[in-house]
This record gives structure tokens, C-alpha cells and sequence, in this order.
């Protein structure tokens, strides 16, 4: 079957090498300030790829920034994304995305208001499957321009993807070899981190230690900082490594009103006051306005919706602590 | 027929975790596909390993997931891992169902979750084959939940998501999928339906109490396969109801919504 | 270049597909003693898989019962392999090796009584780089029959491998497919695992997650059984999961005399006295009668080595207790 | 000259220690090339970053491994992980120099660490590639270790285990191996050699103290490249010296064998 998608985030591997040559392998101090950390790194070009899953463990406060500032990001993954890259949409300049799910938070429903950017027209779509992403990801983080993968054959996800079929030299058989897929930059939430950019993440991975391996900027926002001792003294406790990362920004809370595993269950009903909002453009640029735009921080945003005292709510309800209705 | 003394969703989650024997083991996502296996695990198959596609392996499950990574699906999980190696843990041919939805099936099982419409210009775009095409593709059975409508079992679907048998006998394997696999069984709000193994067409297996064949037909955008023994599908049993509405889905999450 | 050496250890994906679709997925019992899992599970016509890597966390308690018990494996990977490989050489049934590290003890030196069975033309050797075959093992561990790897091209090394050349769809670049390796049986030795096999293992992982995903049948050796809430209240600590596990062996010190990372430095002196055995067939015979054959078991073995006293000293050494000399 | 106050062993180690840049990445095993490493660290490469191919990523190196898993290679690690991701994080282009020995090398510094005689019926069986294939296809650069004879240094080796330039210019590219990489530097108990960038060719770069270029030329068993101006090596320093043998390698591990 011949292919019809536009590939996106693809590069060639021996080019990649040159770039990943240059990235810094010393342990420097990367901390930064999230607005710094936005305006330095995000570039109007960029393929973005966004760490976490659903609603679980994103970038949130990052992806407030981004909007906030602007920044007009040329494409991105819509991986299992809901939330996230629902806000990267709205700068709105994307003409092309690689999708194998997004625009619906799972069975909360869809914000109307972006999915007419997909139904107008608007946005040229290359089909993928979840595991194409993931392995798409994984041959980027193992030095490879391919993977082969027994997924999407024959069906049209292949034919709007931008994958190619071989054959195994062994078996005879069919696969699909898909692209390396290299964002310019990678933003990834995670429960600790040092100035270095050691980072840990508790719970699931998703794809994230292959993205920070197969991305040219990493970006971590982090729970909290720690002392580099704390990944000395058990180097399991490393997720992503110093070497891969560029910035390091701590925000607590950061992944609020998404879930942060082992910290703070998602707000269900931040969400379902989003996708109210996104019933109509009007009610959703004010929903956007007062949410984003308008608030001076990321605090003022979660203020706006509950502050600290939604937090510990949120707390007990992740950890079980009063008997939690989810 | 007496006054039905459960919903059609309800009928719907205990007619699918009948499916599975004890010690399989299954890639869901939220909503039904999770709540039957939750009520197979407690009822018929206490083994079962349950995996979901974001990284959670074996969890206990103690209420409904809402989001495919959420706390839920990794409480007192016995593994928290990767997209890549759930998926190639399907793909090693170590998952015996997978449990999907689509917007459009056609009588081969092939899935629509992507678009109404031309792709270019979509007429509803919807969230994309997410895992659903890698599951589909690489574990052994694919069961299928379904509201049942003319308009959403029809073989003029826009996109094919999702690989059921594809164009029919030897397609799956003519396209490179694995070796025995595809779909299993069809469960909607009126009948279960499989497949023939000769044909890979869809094929009616039961009608739920109160439907009749002419009914399943007539909202079947295809022809089906009809033997001559349509067996009624067996209601949902007092078990089965007590430990779903009180154990499974307490809060009526998936109980509580309509079945179309 | 066309490649001519054997291709050992392949099997097609889909019959591969099938054989692990009926291994039990059941939270069972798989404790088992350790005369009884080599005798149950080792077959002779195997190709057997060896965790860990040099002188560290190797299975050795398993391994000198497979002597003792005098099964015939028919090949083994030699995966920057000492110790352990040395002694799968000893029963004498091999006749073709993947190899791409045997046969020394890397800087202590080479058995020379083993080199000879290479060196006699008996064993047929396909040779491999140490990354090759642990990509090998994870094209199995990914379901797929072969990866594509920058390794081995252009070399001597590639000539006598079973590796095949392919084009890149993508980039146009050659790459290596390296062909999926499904060892028969796999031995991996842990710090900790519980009765359904759940494993885990600290520090450098080798290959032993890859090797327990490929292989057939799955024994892990521990230094020591945990409750299965170890694996419950932190799923991070699953290295190897039930579910790929067939028996599980409680032995303490089951790796003695190599390393367990965190427990026990390896003993550099009983290597060196195997060593000088290995100098010829006859002491090397007597030296293999004394500390396998006519030991009772494991720990008759270590008593003879410096029992627990020596045990100590080596705990000492790995935990840097006394001022190690290592 | 002067009665040396230093070894071939701890020259060797010195020469190699100064080759590396600070931050730059390193593949490395057992023995001198660790040694260096760990010199070159102390002295004038504080933010080296090492890697060992069983896994251990970063450690502070407290003494000098024995093996490639074992604890040196994990105290206080940044990362314990495993060979492919060590492999892929080579083949992604994150390496810059990796550190090799082997039992014959040819001019275009191709390494035999396979067997001499034929392999079917070998004369002698040497361990094989280990991680050397893989390090020298991926790192950028690949320093060689080796002592200097004419039957270790010959155009006629058995088996090409490890690549150098392979046939000469183009040659690597050609194969498929990543563009742009290859042998830098050889260092030998007489002599520093490197490459001649046009004609891929081994080349001396230095002499070591006490040895004429005739020395060089007589052990080795092919025609090396040798320009007008031939410097002699730097003599190990006091500094490196001191460093090198109280801090690097107080038991003599590595220094105190022969070079050859």
C-alpha cells in the first residue's frame, strides 16, 4: 500500500547525529524561570512534543506560558493528547499534525470549538496509531531513521500515514517501517529533578524517556527540585538523565488540572467547565482570557479555580485519604 | 418479556464478561471495556491480566479509570511501564483480547474512529485510532462494543481505523497483520454477533431478551450471516448485577449513560 | 556482504506469537528447589540465555547444578561472557555458539583448556558485537523478527555473522537487520522475587529484561523471596514481570563467585585459582570435580571457597566497609 | 636521555589522558583506557562524562573497575541502565570518543580481536568483539591502545573484528556505517599515531622519548605516513604522575603490567 501523508518530524539520522554531538554533556547549573524558559526555547518552527498521557502528568503550567506568550508552534504530536495540545492549538498556527488521538478528553467529550479546526479544513492530518507514535519515538531514541512494527497494515491509518512497508530478510514478511520522528522540543513533567536535569517520574512512563532521547530541546518542569545526591545514591531513581535535558523549571502543581500520579488527581470539573466553554468561540475566548491570558501566574490560574484548598482536595482524593469518589 | 430489571448497558458489560476464561489477558481502555473486565475479574476469570496501554500492568482496580494513565489503572499495579512496552507486549503475542469501540464497523469488522467525510475535508473529525489499530492488530481477539444502528453498522464506512478482517479471508495476512488474529465477538444494545471462520463475516450469535431477529436486521446497514438457531443472549443474572452496580461502577459512570 | 556464519536461535514471529500466547498468565506458585528447576526445565537440545554480564550477577548457583546434573545444553549466546559461558562448555555437547565475548575473564585472563574447544574446530561460532546480540534480544522482546542496527557493517565480524543487509525506506541508508533471538530457556539471577516471579534487580540491567521478554521458558535465581506488596506498593521495583516467569529459585549468594551489585564483590582469588586449573585439562578436571561435582550442593561449594567468612570479606569489599583494596 | 622516571604503561595512560576536551563523552572498559579516563578526569577533563557498555552512566569511578558491570562502574552513577540504551546512546551520536585495544591492526586501523589463523579452524581464539564493533561504528572517534610490533601492526590481519577506515577513503560511508566517524589516534609504547584525513592511512604524530622514528618504522608492518616534522611525545608530567599513581591507580592494577 502506497502512502499519502505528510511526514512530519522526520530527519535524517546521520544529520541528528551531528545535532546530538553538539548538545552539552556537562553537568551544569539549568535551572530556569518558566517565562524565561518559554521565550528561550520555544520557537515559532518548532515540532513540539508534549510528555504525560491524557489526562495524566502534563506540562500544564509550560503550555499556559505558551499560550500566554504566543508562541506559534508549527506542529506537534496529538498522542493520546487532550488537554495539552488542545491549548497548543489555540495560538493556532498549525497547519500540520501527526494524530493518533486527540481532541477529546477520553469519555469527558471533545471540545467542540478545536475540533472545527480540524473540520474546517484547517489542519492537514497524518494518521497514526498510538504504538506508531510510540515506536515512531523509540527508533529517534535508539539512532534509527525506522522501526518496523506489525501496526496499521492494511488499513486507512496506514494509507493517511506517512509510513512504508518492507520486508524482513528473515521471515519474509510484511511490516511498517515507521519513521524516526525528532520534535525540535520536548516538554515533560515529572515529580523530581536536579539542577542538572536528572529527572524521576513515578508511575507510568508513556513515552517519555524515548521522546527526551529522540528531542532537540528538553524542557523539564518538576514538582520539586532535589539534590543531585538523590540520584547518585540510587541511580534507578534516574528516569531521563542530565545529558538529554536543556532547562529544568520547577512548578508545584504544575501538571494541575491534569492528574500528577502519587500527588494530585485530575479536576474533573475544571474540565468539564472547559469543555462547556468550548461549545461556542465566544464562550471559549473568555473561558481562555480569564484562564490564561488574564492571569499574572500560574498561581493566579489555580487560584482562579480553587487555589490550594482545591489542591489538598485533590491530594486526598489521589491518595485515598477521605474516601475518594474516582 | 416481564419489565426489564436492567439497563441496556448493564446487559451489555455482563454479556461481555462472560467472554473471558480465567488467566487471559486483555488491553482495555476506560468506560465498558473496563467495567466488564472489572466484573469478570470479581465473577469468572479472578486471574485475568489486565493491561492498559499507558504503562499500567495488573492493577487492582478499585473503581472506574477515567483516563487510560489515571491513578486507577496503576494502583497496586505490578508493573508501571511504557506505551512502547505495552503495545510491544501485544505485539509479542502475549495479550489474548482487546476490547474496542468505533463511530463505524462494517461486516468485517473493520473499525471507524477517525472521520465522517472525506479525510481532507472531515465532516466530523473524531479522536483518532488512539491504541485501538495497534490493539486490533496484534492481540488475538478483538471484542467490539457497540450501539447498534443502520448508520453505524454499514459497509460504506469513511475510514478504516481499525483492522477487523479487512477485505475477508487471508486479507489480514496478505496485509502483514499477525498470524490468527482479528475480531472475536460483537456486543450492542440488541445482539451478539461473531464471525464466520470461512467467510470473516459478520454473523449473528444472540438476540438480547426483547429484540427479535427482524430487529437486529433492520438496523444492520449489511447483510448479516443468520443460522438457523439464534440463541436468546442469557440477562444479566442477580451476581452479575449486584456486584457491578455495587462493586464495579458504584457511581454509575458507565452504568448510568445510554447505551447509543 | 553477504553473511555466512549460522543463524542460531530465530524463530518466524508468528510461531513465536503462538508459543508465548499459551503461557499461563496466572498469579501462580512457581517456587521451585534448585535441583528440581534445572532438572524440570533445562533441556538438551536448548539454547540457553545467561543474565548478567562479565563477573557480575550471574546465575552461577543454577549453573553449577546444570553441570552437576550433567545437561547438554546445545548452544548459548557468549554475551561478554566468563564464568558462566565457561561453564556451560564443560558438559561438552555444543557445537555452534552465537558469540561476541568468551572465553576471558576480561582482564584476569583466559581459561586456556576452554579456548581449545574453539580452537579445535569443534565449535562452529556465528559471531555477533555485544550490542548485535542485545539488539537481537530485544527484536524478540519488541515481537518483531528482526531490528536494524549501525553495528557490524563493513567488518569480518558482519561477514560471519547471520545478519542481513537492508536499505532504509526513509533515508536510503544501509543498515544491518539483525534477526530476533528466542533463547529456549533464560536464567537470570535477582535481588529480590516473589512466588509468581515477579523480579527485581539493582543496578546495571544488562540485557535481562530483553532476554526475559525473548526467551521460552524464564528462571529467575534470587538472593532472597519478598511478599508480592514489595511489587504492589511500588510497581517501579518490577524489573521482570510475573508473567514471563515459569520458576523462581531462592538462593543466597546464588551468584557467588561473581559480583551481586550491592550484596557481594566478586572473589578474585577463587577466579584466579580457576584460572590456573583452566591451564590444563587435568587440574582443570580436578578443579571441577572438587568444586562441582562432588560439592552436595551450592553452599558445600561456598564453604569450600571461604564459606561465610568469606562472604563477609566480600560484603565488606562491595559495601566499601573495611577500606577495600578493590 | 635520561633514566626514565616513568613506565611505557604510564606514558601510554598520560598521552591518551590529554587527548580529551572538557564535557566531552566516552565509551570505555577495563584496564588503560579507564585509566586514562579517570586521569584525564582529575587533571584536565573534570566534566567528562563516561560510559560503561553494561550500563553504569556517570559514575564517579572511586577506583578501577575489573570488570565492565562491576561496582566501580555504578558508584554513585548517574544512571544505571543497560546495553542497548549505553549501544543506542552511541548510535544516537551522544559519544565522542570511545577507547579500544585488539590483537593486530591494519593501516587503516581496522582491529583483529577475533582469531588469527582461519576461522573455521582457528589458531588461536581471542574473546571477540565485545562492545569494540559497536563503540567503533558509533562513537565519533575511536582511539586505539596497543603495543608497537611488526606482527601486531600489519596489513595482513585475519579477521576485521572492529572498523577502522575499512578499504580506505569512503569506505565507511559505503557500508552504511555513520558518516563522519573512524579512527583518530594510536597510542603505543613508542609512538602516537593518527589518520591522514584525505587518505584515511595511519600517520605518526609523535615519537616518544628515547624512541627514533626508525624504531617505529621497524616495528611496524606496513608503510605509515611520516611527515618532515615529527615531535616527540610529552613526557608524563609531574602532576600527571602523581595523580595517575596515587589517586587513579594506587594498587598498580593497570601500571604495573608490561605494555606488551
Amino acid at each position: 500500500m502506497d502512502t499519502i501523508g505528510e511526514l512530519l518530524g522526520y530527519e535524517d539520522p546521520d544529520k541528528m547525529r551531528g545535532f546530538f554531538r553538539k548538545k552539552s554533556k556537562k553537568l551544569e547549573n539549568k535551572i530556569k524561570k518558566l517565562p524565561d524558559a518559554v521565550s528561550e526555547f520555544v520557537a515559532e518552527s518548532d515540532y513540539m512534543a508534549i510528555g504525560g498521557f491524557g489526562l495524566v502528568r502534563i506540562p500544564t503550567a509550560f503550555l499556559h506560558e505558551v499560550i500566554k506568550q504566543q508562541k506559534k508552534v508549527a506542529t506537534c504530536a496529538f498522542f493520546t493528547s487532550n488537554y495539552d495540545t488542545d491549548l497548543v492549538l489555540i495560538n493556532g498556527m498549525m497547519k500540520s499534525v501527526d494524530m493518533s488521538y486527540g481532541i477529546a478528553l477520553e469519555a469527558l467529550g471533545s471540545p467542540k470549538v478545536l475540533r472545527k479546526y480540524f473540520e474546517n479544513g484547517g489542519i492537514k492530518v497524518t494518521e497514526w496509531s498510538n504504538g506508531a507514535l510510540a515506536w515512531r519515538y523509540k527508533a529517534a531514541a535508539m539512532g534509527l531513521s525506522f522501526l518496523p512494527v506489525r501496526s496499521m497494515l492494511g488499513t486507512d491509518t496506514e494509507r493517511y500515514s506517512a509510513a512504508k512497508e518492507i520486508i524482513c530478510p528473515f521471515s519474509g514478511k510484511k511490516y511498517l517501517a515507521v519513521p524516526a520522528l525528532y520534535p525540535d522540543i520536548a516538554v515533560i513533567h515529572v515529580h523530581e529533578a536536579d539542577m542538572y536535569g536528572n529527572a524521576h517520574i513515578k508511575g507510568v512512563l508513556v513515552a517519555d524517556v524515548d521522546i527526551a532521547k529522540a528531542a532537540k530541546k528538553v524542557i523539564i518542569t518538576t514538582e520539586r527540585m532535589v539534590d543531585t545526591e538523590y540520584f547518585r545514591n540510587n541511580p534507578q531513581n534516574t528516569t531521563i538523565p542530565f545529558y538529554l535535558v536543556d532547562a529544568v523549571v520547577e512548578i508545584p502543581y504544575g501538571s494541575y488540572p491534569a492528574e500528577m500520579p502519587y500527588e494530585y488527581l485530575f479536576d474533573i470539573d475544571y474540565f468539564k467547565r472547559f469543555l462547556q466553554a468550548a461549545e461556542s468561540d465566544e464562550t471559549f475566548d473568555r473561558f481562555i482570557k480569564e484562564n490564561i491570558y488574564e492571569c499574572k501566574d500560574f498561581y493566579e490560574f489555580i487560584s482562579l479555580n480553587g487555589g490550594v484548598e482545591r489542591i489538598k482536595e485533590l491530594r486526598n482524593l489521589e491518595l485515598g485519604l477521605k474516601g475518594s469518589s474516582l | 418479556m416481564n419489565e426489564k430489571y436492567y439497563n441496556e448497558m448493564e446487559l451489555m458489560i455482563c454479556a461481555a464478561a462472560r467472554i473471558f476464561e480465567d488467566g487471559v489477558s486483555v488491553s482495555v481502555g476506560t468506560g465498558v471495556p473496563c467495567a466488564a473486565v472489572m466484573l469478570s475479574q470479581k465473577l469468572y476469570a479472578p486471574n485475568i491480566l489486565i493491561l492498559f496501554e499507558a504503562g499500567g500492568i495488573a492493577p487492582l482496580l478499585p473503581s472506574m479509570p477515567i483516563s487510560v494513565g489515571d491513578k486507577n489503572t496503576m494502583y497496586k499495579a505490578l508493573q508501571t511501564t511504557s506505551v512502547s512496552d505495552a503495545m510491544e507486549m501485544n505485539q509479542r503475542g502475549l495479550v489474548d483480547y482487546c476490547f474496542l469501540g468505533g463511530a463505524q464497523i462494517d461486516m468485517y469488522g473493520n473499525l471507524n474512529s477517525t472521520i465522517i467525510g472525506s479525510h481532507d475535508n472531515p465532516k466530523v473529525r473524531f479522536p483518532g485510532s488512539g491504541g485501538a489499530n495497534d490493539f486490533a492488530s496484534s492481540a488475538w481477539r478483538t471484542i467490539i462494543v457497540s450501539p447498534h444502528s443502520s448508520r453505524r453498522f454499514t459497509n460504506n464506512i469513511d475510514f478504516i481505523t481499525t483492522p477487523g478482517y479487512l477485505k475477508g479471508p487471508n486479507a489480514r495476512e496478505e496485509a502483514g497483520l499477525p498470524q490468527g488474529t482479528g475480531p472475536y465477538k460483537i456486543i450492542t444494545n440488541l445482539a451478539v454477533m461473531n464471525f464466520d471462520n470461512d467467510e470473516r463475516r459478520m454473523a449473528l450469535e444472540s438476540v438480547h431478551p426483547g429484540v427479535s431477529i427482524d430487529d437486529v436486521v433492520k438496523n444492520t446497514g449489511f447483510e448479516l450471516l443468520i443460522d438457523e438457531h439464534i440463541k436468546q443472549t442469557e440477562p444479566p443474572g442477580e451476581d452479575e448485577l449486584k456486584i457491578l452496580r455495587n462493586e464495579v461502577d458504584p457511581y454509575r459512570v458507565v452504568i448510568g449513560k445510554k447505551a447509543q
